[in-house]
């Protein structure tokens, strides 16, 4: 079941760049997004140059393949995440906008002042900001189950949250910065007792983890395809049936509609009710050969190489003096280790090996909340992908050597 | 890496000059990067003429920001206030001697948005300071 | 000033494309969506083969690079239209998600019940659902300005319309069925006179005509990439600096805040409160190709290309018997043409062109109002671009003779 | 071309057999496509053992749609009802002898969705029928 490594960095040609001349790319940015397999780029560029046309209303020839194109796409990141049907699948923006739908549309809806919903210390502005919104203008109230000090959700602050009658549980599976991976289907089972719906932000394990909607009986689940080797652009929300034919429209324009009159308008049936004016195209077609590229190698393949990188990297890491890496240990997390290191600033960590062609990120990685948590304004992080090898964490443990010798 | 992080840069972080307080001040201005919690603070004391006549930076943040915020304070010693309003980002570029992409480019203009608020008196900081 | 068509065809692969063997590609769609330059396909591509990261946040090389080019599209982009500043221009979606942008975010923040937002009959329900939804959320009047007979609004409505202080004018600068240009500049003239904000539809205008919104002072304006040139999954919208300052954020998460805590979020400043997510990179990285073609190309010798192949087409169209084009004379036009034939329905009249490989359009065009004006359930769209030819004018006439045959 | 538009076509569209209305009828139903403006109203007539004794379409639209009305009722006449109901879209396809693409498959599938709708006397057509 182990990958076939070379093989599929070849598949990847920026793997192969040079950042400076003889200083080779070492990718570990991943969690921020991946880069993309040539079957990716080359369903993109066929597109554009054989069947590019404009979608759902046209009878001639480019626009039927490009409209077939793009509806097939839906049904193959649909099958990717088990959705019952395509309809369920509504292609977004990012995973950022398929949170913002459901806060703008099921939130307005059905939130009102006093109404409680939950949400953790662990996620990514995403998962806030939208909710943040939600809460300063509709006075609906937020409460967040903590992180423990060693990076897991307290799952007994989140049972008592929902002793309090909350209307959503919105939750990330993979923590960006912790790379904990949460207990969804466990959660979502307590939340459905409790009578609040789920909604997952899957932006971290759609990409990494084989992720069942069926299975884990989610009623919401936000992803962003340039994080599992598509392109930017387009990012989906998996929803509920019955949840998605009641909610209202999110963006009026073409598509949506059924009928417009000067004086209204019908909306049109899931999924085009929430894909206003024309969609992401050739980003869908991209998205759905980066989900045939996963399917074919398999994810759960994906997941344990991951494992044994992320394994591989703690050990190195750790036995760095001054190093600190934050979250659980390699089982209970994926591929990525945030920590800082001591006497240097990340920003300055992360500059120095670039140096090196090493690209790690610095920063709150979109989780202020979770860092001010920890006491600490950032942290450097290393993340890794199916395409990772350990000669990579190698070069990585060098280099912070390096940085240690600089400021030593 | 090593032109990067040339040795003043290290330098100037490891053993700053100008880290402290002047009491009592004639300026003041403080002022922070959320993104990567650098903090700036700067205190000055003018002379007669208008001139700086001493300086201090505090703070804490990345090697950039505070090498810049040193080499800031040690380059105004002595130079008028008009002088001090001119200087540009490609001054601290210049003091630093390396290239620096949009991220670092604010962690390394952060004192000189500092020293500019102050000195102009501002109620707050603005990236137009230091465009 | 007359364009080097060979050459400009040879720089778009599709269109040498055969939709059936020994059946050349006539492709007649470009107001639904535009074909791809090589130019731009090359500047995506190379963007994944080279520089792919995500953005604003990275210390790494990529990062920068991705950074940079990001930024540098924008600017592009800004200059294009002649913004004052590169900071005024976000990127969207598409010219619908800018429209809704500026509904959800400045109307919701400043129009209440009884407001007035002027529309027109001739809108694309990208600018009249959004307000559609407005109006029924928060009881905003609308009001439309009706469209004459020849195909142009009726202006002495439009000025008693503004003598009801409204707070908001919204209008198309070209049409996507009748072609009609709009008098944009008088237009925004008289609503600022009489108070109101000026909202500009730009779709069909920025790809095909030269548009400056300082000369023409417009507060809003809204277009697509794809419709000129560019990537599917791409807008921008245009605004006014003071405008989008004040404006309250829309989409909440990463990127848009400066800083999040538990309790809340500061956003950030223009352009980025307005990009929430992960954005459109290699995308907007398309759209700068996209205007760096165009404005090498010289938008005024684009509209001048332009007028020569409307006039030629209206010509040879109506000297068909039974066929009826709507809309103004080519003078008033952009190069576009939607007509009806006698007795043949416009899905019929499409796909039998298609099987002489002319590609039209057929329907309401996402522009139901109008129809139901002109009292037509749809027309068929032929519709051109710089890379249209005399010829294909003449194929599309030569197959709609044999329509007529078929039918006769 | 002549293909996509098989003389049956083009001839059932011009001289429909079956284009009026049965007054009285035992079976109505009548819907729209809004996007193109077709629209097929269907009246039957039941006899006795539950077949279909007679039929009509009105409407208007494009060929496809009319033509494939002429050519579903003429199909149905003198079968029990048990047997229309299990009509499928392949049905109207192979009547109709050509491929068809999304949307204009929208056109040819309205008379069944009409019919169907009528026979199992639902108050709304739905996609869900002709699937
Ligand atoms: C006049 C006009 N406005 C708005 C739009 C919507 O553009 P998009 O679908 O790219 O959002 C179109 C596209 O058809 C248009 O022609
Ligand atoms: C856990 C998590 N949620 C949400 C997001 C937002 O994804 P996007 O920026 O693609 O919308 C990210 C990306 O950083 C993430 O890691």
């Amino acid at each position: 079941m182990s990958l076939d490594l070379p093989r599929i960095r070849r598949d990847f040609p920026i793997l192969s760049r040079e950042i400076r001349p003889g200083v080779p790319l070492v990718y570990l940015d991943s969690t921020a997004t991946t880069q993309k397999p040539l079957s990716v780029l080359q369903a993109m560029e066929d597109f554009y140059r054989r069947s590019n046309a404009n979608i759902h209303r046209g009878v001639h020839t480019l626009a039927e393949e490009a409209t077939a194109l793009y509806e097939q796409a839906r049904s193959k990141v649909a099958r990717f995440i088990n959705a019952p049907g395509a309809a369920q699948v509504i292609f977004t923006r990012n995973a950022t906008e398929s949170i913002n739908l459901v806060a703008y549309t099921w939130g307005r809806a059905n939130l009102a002042k006093g109404d409680l919903v939950i949400l953790t210390e662990m996620e990514h502005h995403s998962n806030l900001v939208p909710w943040h919104m939600l809460a300063a203008e509709r006075g609906v109230d937020l409460a967040f189950v903590p992180v423990t000090p060693d990076g897991l959700l307290d799952l007994d602050v989140y049972r008592s949250l929902l002793a309090r009658a909350p209307k959503l549980a919105a939750f990330t599976h993979m923590s960006n910065v912790l790379g904990t991976i949460n207990p969804v289907g466990e959660m979502t089972r307590l939340a459905h007792e409790a009578g609040a719906l789920v909604l997952v932000d899957g932006a971290q394990s759609v990409p990494h983890l084989p992720v069942d909607v069926q299975a884990l009986d989610v009623d919401f689940l936000a992803f962003s395809a340039h994080k599992m080797l598509g392109p930017t652009g387009i990012g989906a929300l998996y929803g509920r049936k019955s949840l998605l034919e009641q909610m209202p429209p999110f963006l009026g324009g073409g598509d949506m509609i059924k009928t417009v009159h000067l004086t209204g308008f019908t909306p049109n049936s899931i999924p085009h009710k929430f894909e206003a004016g024309t969609s992401a195209i050739a980003e869908a077609v991209g998205f759905g050969a980066a989900v045939d590229y996963l399917a074919e190698i398999g994810m759960d393949a994906v997941a344990a190489h991951e494992q044994e990188i992320i394994a591989y990297a703690l050990e190195r890491l750790e036995e760095i003096p001054g190093l600190k890496v934050f979250g659980p240990p390699a089982e209970k997390k994926g591929g990525v280790a945030a920590f800082t290191l001591e006497g240097v600033h990340p920003h300055d960590v992360a500059q120095i090996l670039d140096g090196s062609g090493v690209a790690v990120r610095a920063g709150h990685h979109c989780a202020q909340p979770l860092h001010e948590k920890f006491d600490i304004p950032a942290t450097t992080r290393a993340s890794f992908y199916l395409y990772s090898i350990k000669e990579e964490v190698d070069k990585l443990v060098e280099g912070l050597y390096q940085v240690k010798k600089l400021f030593g | 890496m090593e032109d990067l992080y040339r040795e003043t840069i290290i330098d100037h972080y490891k053993n700053p000059q100008y880290r402290g307080r002047l009491d009592p001040h004639d300026i003041y201005f403080e002022d922070d990067n959320p993104l990567c919690g650098d903090h700036i603070e700067i205190t000055l004391r003018i002379d007669g003429d208008g001139k700086v006549a001493d300086g201090r930076f505090d703070g804490k943040g990345c090697a950039i920001s505070q090498a810049s915020a040193d080499l800031l304070i040690e380059s105004i010693i002595g130079k008028p206030l008009e002088e001090v309003k001119k200087l540009s980002k490609q001054d601290i570029l210049d003091m630093l001697g390396i290239e620096l992409g949009p991220v670092r480019l604010k962690c390394a203009l952060l004192s000189l948005k500092v020293l500019k608020a102050g000195v102009y008196g501002l109620g707050e900081a603005s990236d137009e300071l230091v465009e």
